[in-house]
């Protein structure tokens, strides 16, 4: 099991859900961030202050995963986030000891596989 | 003579349809993301700077002025800057003559700001004010001319009491041709581009529904019977609109919606605006029911189109106003103010509004296309593609509407490059800072 | 005769109140979850279209026409769907007649809306709109028939300037009932239910105080003493209220808070509602700082009690309503207007006002409640426990207050099943875009 | 006699001051943090609540009573607690006495307001209401008499149509005394403190330009010319004031900014408030022009000095204010209603508006000082350092502007410490809950 | 050490908090993510725009645990959180090599021992 | 490879950023949490209704970090995060399988390293 954590950019986040429910990946969080990579910094002016704003806006996904299914979901996510210009994001993947699914009690790899 | 009451009504009208254009930014700033409300916000707030301005100095006059020959299609130069307009009562009513070109500057300055709406996320700010300075001179003041200044429209005995054809219908279509010169959003279509603030929505609506009863009850330049009628019938077209529109969501989606009521009220507005002060309120009742179906229905349309008309100002102004002209014409009453109507027996009418409408069509459409052309080619009109997707509120703005100030660091040389020193904080004078 | 300075008097009154309602829902939406806060906020819009309609077609005539045999207790049928209300000066005062029609009507529509907040979060939406149309008939229309129609607590010398009476002790009364039939909100009493925006409260109040003095001032039907006596004491009422409110609220927590500010206006406002034009302005004072007291003690009882009236429209619409209603028996005085009252020496005018004050409990409290059990009988009262969970912004209008679109897949066919051609992106009108 | 027309102009204008103050509210609680945005309201909330009443107890008589021998300085007592105040016409004109406190008791809150825009984010909120109580008596009572209640600086012939000097320098100045003897936060100048809600602050910017032209068209104190012009000019200096601004912000940084648009509005209001009746209106274009200038210099430097007026009262209001005094000495032109100003050759009335401005600037940022330490020997005027990272939201009023509710346990006994019995939810009565 | 990751119901929130202090497990952070797992997605209508919402609104709580505390902490989540329902949420146990408290420079189970 | 996570008070994020980019780390994602921990609780009222707040706003910074650059991380934020009051806040270093550079496809060090 393996827990993979990506940072997106927020307008690339449709392209990648959209890329990962085709990976047949269907379990995942996601959640509103600000990055700091290498991305040009902007400046800001309000009133008599100016600031450089050191942080932009990214979108976090976390995806609990089985083993065999970290590849495609990685692949997946690089295809679809990728725009070749600095400040696309970064991929990754942690191990992860125990996994359950709140609702049933199931553990580990049943408790990613989707119900039908 | 200045009258006390007439003038009061005129002052408080007059500050009413100012607060409009602060209104309609906060709806339109509610319906697009995030990123983009401060830019949304600023277009109308623009539109008060520079349409006022452009209005004080160039437009009223070409609107209202004595046009001597060309008296038909154009007001003349005689109150360029203000010139001869005095506190003494004027051709309006017994009210200071000034008070009238502040009552129609507010609408001049709201008509465009109306336009603004089909343009918002991507459009640069610089060439949208660049736009309506120009538009308000050589689209707005005539077709006020035409309807209000003595012109061609008046002669003809076109009916439009508070503007259906000089704002609603002539900002709709202007919006329509901005959509199209300037281009659609580049996620237009392909990503959900969703209201990212409904209660600011509603404010706006409410905002807009309170100052529209001094844009039509004021358009009636008195505080009398016509006022009253006037008053009443923009009370009650929003309500049926609202009613309806309801009732069509019901229909679409099984659900009523908020942005849909917020909508509704702004079309059943806009229809009876040509018509407050010419047919009864059951009449109004009919206009505001009635011209919900059209609007509701293009709106439906217009989402799945490839025109990115993005706030829907011509579903909502362009065929609302489209609408109210028609049924002017249907509805007016010669008991209710004025010329008959269809309903009356007199076809002619309708005949008269169509062709008011179809004229204010025509040139709002062509000459729009063409400044919008002539400003386009002396600067690029839409944001780069990277200002559009980072929003336009730091792209154009350098601001963020809604920000925590986390990341941010402070730059004390003002951008200017020269880094001034650390600044101590104040000693607090007298040692109350602990 | 129209008079233009009462005219316009009535014209700007009846535009302020109006606003008042989405001021409403601007109060009670800023006090809801963010889940329902668009629930919430159409409470009240909705009754800007259906008690706005429902009071042009029938309620209007129930309370302001001539009841013939039944006059003491309904008005008559002839003003049915706004029949014989013309332009001429009315019985209102020298204004037109209509705008009569139109001042009243805004007064029906608050009420309703006001009720809502005792529902919230819970409430479906048909169920609502079915129950304040019927409500604005059945209850309303007599109820204000009574007071202000030539009913029987008229003839009584009940005393009530703008509505403590006919608004507030029947709106309060109404929403104490709904919040018992329609049950308390799953969480209530198990989880902390929070206002989810502040400033949006204290927004709304400001519009609710700024539409009350349209509401209180233009009660004197005239531009006159009586006007600026009750302009004057709208004005100190909640000013008193709101001191008093904030050293209640430094005695119970230690700390004077905001909610409390935006609360305690209201309170004093209701409050001073029956007693405007009849009371002076240190009376006025008296009264708002009085009336602060038993609400603020209800409400901290009612929010610990299994008695779900979410927003507290009767502690502070009943029971301020209900303050008011007495101490305008106390503070009444000839001199300002009024009936002498009890500090006048005029012990009876209490128990008049007592009186009056109970019939409205009596007949809203029983006629709401056979209402809510008749529309209860046809449709669900309550959405189900998953939309309650969910919010009801979803559930019942399928639309969220603030996105941001992330993770929202486009439809395009409409939601009927036919997929539409994903539109390809217009081509911008000569190559605008990049 | 009372006049309808003037009665209602009045009354109209009175409504739209008092919605000033909460509309300074919204604008500067969206320039503040989040944390702080309640209390920062509140700020503007409670100066409708203190100072309010104490205009009525003793403010008003000390400013427009007569102060017999003393009446160059100071008014008498004659009108404590409203004594001696009417509805009959009195010395304002043709509408109620009573009415003309009401209109100049929306001036002292306001001014009063405005102040606490320098020491937002730290200052106690007791320690304030008590200085603006003691302020409105001490200071702002006196200046308003010498201005408007015939005391020397009217005698001299100095022009302050609706209060350039009263209102705008007095409450500057008083406002760089409170941000130097209250102390800069203790992030200023270390990290960047933005704006949490800028579309907050264009609401609040147009809710203030809607109620200025209460301000300076009911200075007029009729429904007349004079109305009309200070009308007109209240609408044009900001539009000009805003051209000028975005222009300036271009020039600086190569964006036009909304909060600076917003900033820009109410300069120009403040530049115009002197001059509104006095001057022609393309003067009034010229003076919002002009005053865009200083006060855009002055706001970039502080904003980058060891001087934490937060909000920038100094910059906008004093220094607006004085730009406004100042010019009001050279545009004032006898054919728009004043003495002849410098650009009719009149060069003293220029040292007499210099004179007025230097007397309200020296007494008002001198008592304002002495008021402060006053205040601070008895009760710490700043919040302590916890609180103020807290912020004063929480630390103040025990409550947050935006909450979801999360982690948030239900206290049942009220903050007392005697724990009520857990509630259990109603029992809908007749079952409607599922 | 263990990083204990939960995705739950927003409206079971206050439950799990409860249950979790109950187990005597006084550290975590918490925060607002958007899901998509097996749920009904929703229709949403504005104006012409009808789109389908695929993510739901839930928490996402981050504990932080000695060894001995695993259990009791997935015990208490499995037991507050679930409604049985779809959509009530997963639990990942990730490994964690080192924990600091900011305040004393603590490490390991020092770090999350609260201080009385 | 590991990832530091860290939960710190919003009003020290500025001198942690500064701190870290002072100790070259250059890549790192931030987003608001709500904590739980030894904090005193505070009151709140509103009208009727009184609550416990048993919630505190935090930062959290999740930084992908290569294993020399642990060390000066931490410390980093030790450092810079320290108020010594309770409330400062936790560090976790997670252990990390893999990490992607989404732009370029770049893997694991290569993959954290700023490009200039
Ligand atoms: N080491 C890191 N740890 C955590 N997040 C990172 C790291 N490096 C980059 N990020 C995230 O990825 C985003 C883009 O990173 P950046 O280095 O600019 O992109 P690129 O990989 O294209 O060079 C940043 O804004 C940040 O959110
Ligand atoms: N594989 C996963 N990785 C991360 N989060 C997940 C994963 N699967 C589900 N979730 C989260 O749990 C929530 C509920 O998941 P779902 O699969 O619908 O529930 P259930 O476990 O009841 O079948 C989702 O909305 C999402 O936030
Ligand atoms: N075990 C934990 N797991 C995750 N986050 C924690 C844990 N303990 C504390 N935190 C976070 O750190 C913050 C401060 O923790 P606290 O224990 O009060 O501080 P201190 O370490 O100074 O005693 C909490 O508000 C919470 O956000």
């Amino acid at each position: 099991m393996k827990l993979i954590v990506a940072i997106v950019r927020p307008e690339k986040l449709n392209d990648v859900l959209e890329a990962l429910f085709r990976a047949e990946v269907r379990g995942l969080s996601i959640s509103r961030v600000q990055g700091h990579g290498g991305e040009l910094e902007r400046v800001e002016t309000y009133r008599g202050t100016t600031v450089k704003m050191a942080l932009h806006e990214k979108v976090r996904l976390e995806i609990g995963v089985s083993d065999p299914f970290v590849e495609p979901t990685v692949n997946a996510i690089l295809g679809a986030a990728r725009t070749g210009e600095v400040g696309d994001g970064k991929i990754f993947v942690l191990p992860v000891e125990k996994v359950y699914r709140i609702r049933t009690g199931e553990e580990d790899e049943a408790a990613v596989t989707p119900v039908r | 003579m200045v009258e006390s009451g007439t003038t009061t009504w005129m002052l408080v009208s007059t500050a009413m349809v100012l607060l409009m254009t602060p209104g309609l930014a906060l709806f339109y700033g509610g319906l697009v993301r995030a990123k983009s409300v401060l830019n949304t916000m600023m277009m109308s707030w623009g539109a008060l700077g520079v349409g006022g301005v452009v209005w004080a100095l160039l437009g009223y006059s070409l609107a209202f002025g004595d046009g001597g020959p060309l008296q038909p299609w154009l007001g003349g130069l005689q109150h360029l800057a203000l010139r001869g307009l005095g506190l003494e009562a004027g051709a309006g009513g017994p009210f200071p003559d000034l008070l009238f070109w502040a009552f129609q500057g507010t609408f001049a300055i709201i008509t465009a700001a109306l336009i603004s709406g089909a343009a918002v996320e991507r459009m640069r700010f610089g060439a949208y004010l660049a736009f309506i300075a120009l538009w308000t001179v050589v689209v707005y003041a005539p077709i006020a001319h035409w309807v209000w200044g003595g012109g061609w429209l008046s002669r003809l005995g076109a009916l439009d009491f508070a503007g259906g054809t000089v704002v609603h219908i002539n900002a709709g279509v202007a919006a329509l041709v901005a959509a199209l010169v300037v281009g659609p959003r580049r996620d237009y279509g392909r990503q959900a581009i969703l209201p990212h603030n409904v209660p600011l929505v509603l404010l706006g609506a409410a905002l807009l529904w309170f100052g529209w009863f001094g844009f039509n009850g004021g358009s009636a330049l008195a505080a009398d019977e016509g006022a009253a009628l006037a008053f009443v019938n923009t009370m009650l077209a929003p309500m049926a609109a609202m009613l309806v529109w309801m009732l069509l969501d019901v229909r679409r989606t099984g659900k009523a919606t908020a942005v849909g009521v917020a909508t509704a009220v702004v079309v059943g507005l806009v229809a009876i605006t040509p018509a407050a002060g010419f047919v009864s309120p059951l009449g109004a009742l009919a206009i505001g029911a009635v011209a919900a179906l059209p609007s509701h229905a293009f709106l439906a349309w217009r989402a799945r189109s490839a025109l990115d008309d993005s706030l829907d100002v011509f579903g909502t102004h362009g065929l609302g106003g489209l609408s109210g002209a028609l049924l002017t014409g249907v509805f007016a009453s010669e008991a209710w103010g004025g010329t008959p109507g269809l309903l009356e027996g007199n076809v002619l009418q309708l005949g008269v509004q169509a062709l008011a409408a179809l004229a204010a069509l025509a040139y709002s459409g062509l000459a729009s296309f063409l400044l919008l052309k002539l400003v386009g080619a002396l600067v690029p009109l839409r944001a780069d593609t990277q200002a559009e997707g980072l929003g336009l509120d730091v792209a154009e703005h350098g601001e963020e509407a809604y920000t925590t100030g986390e990341g941010a660091v402070l730059l004390l040389d003002g951008g200017d490059g020269k880094m001034a020193p650390e600044p101590k904080p104040a000693r607090a004078v007298g040692g109350e800072a602990a």
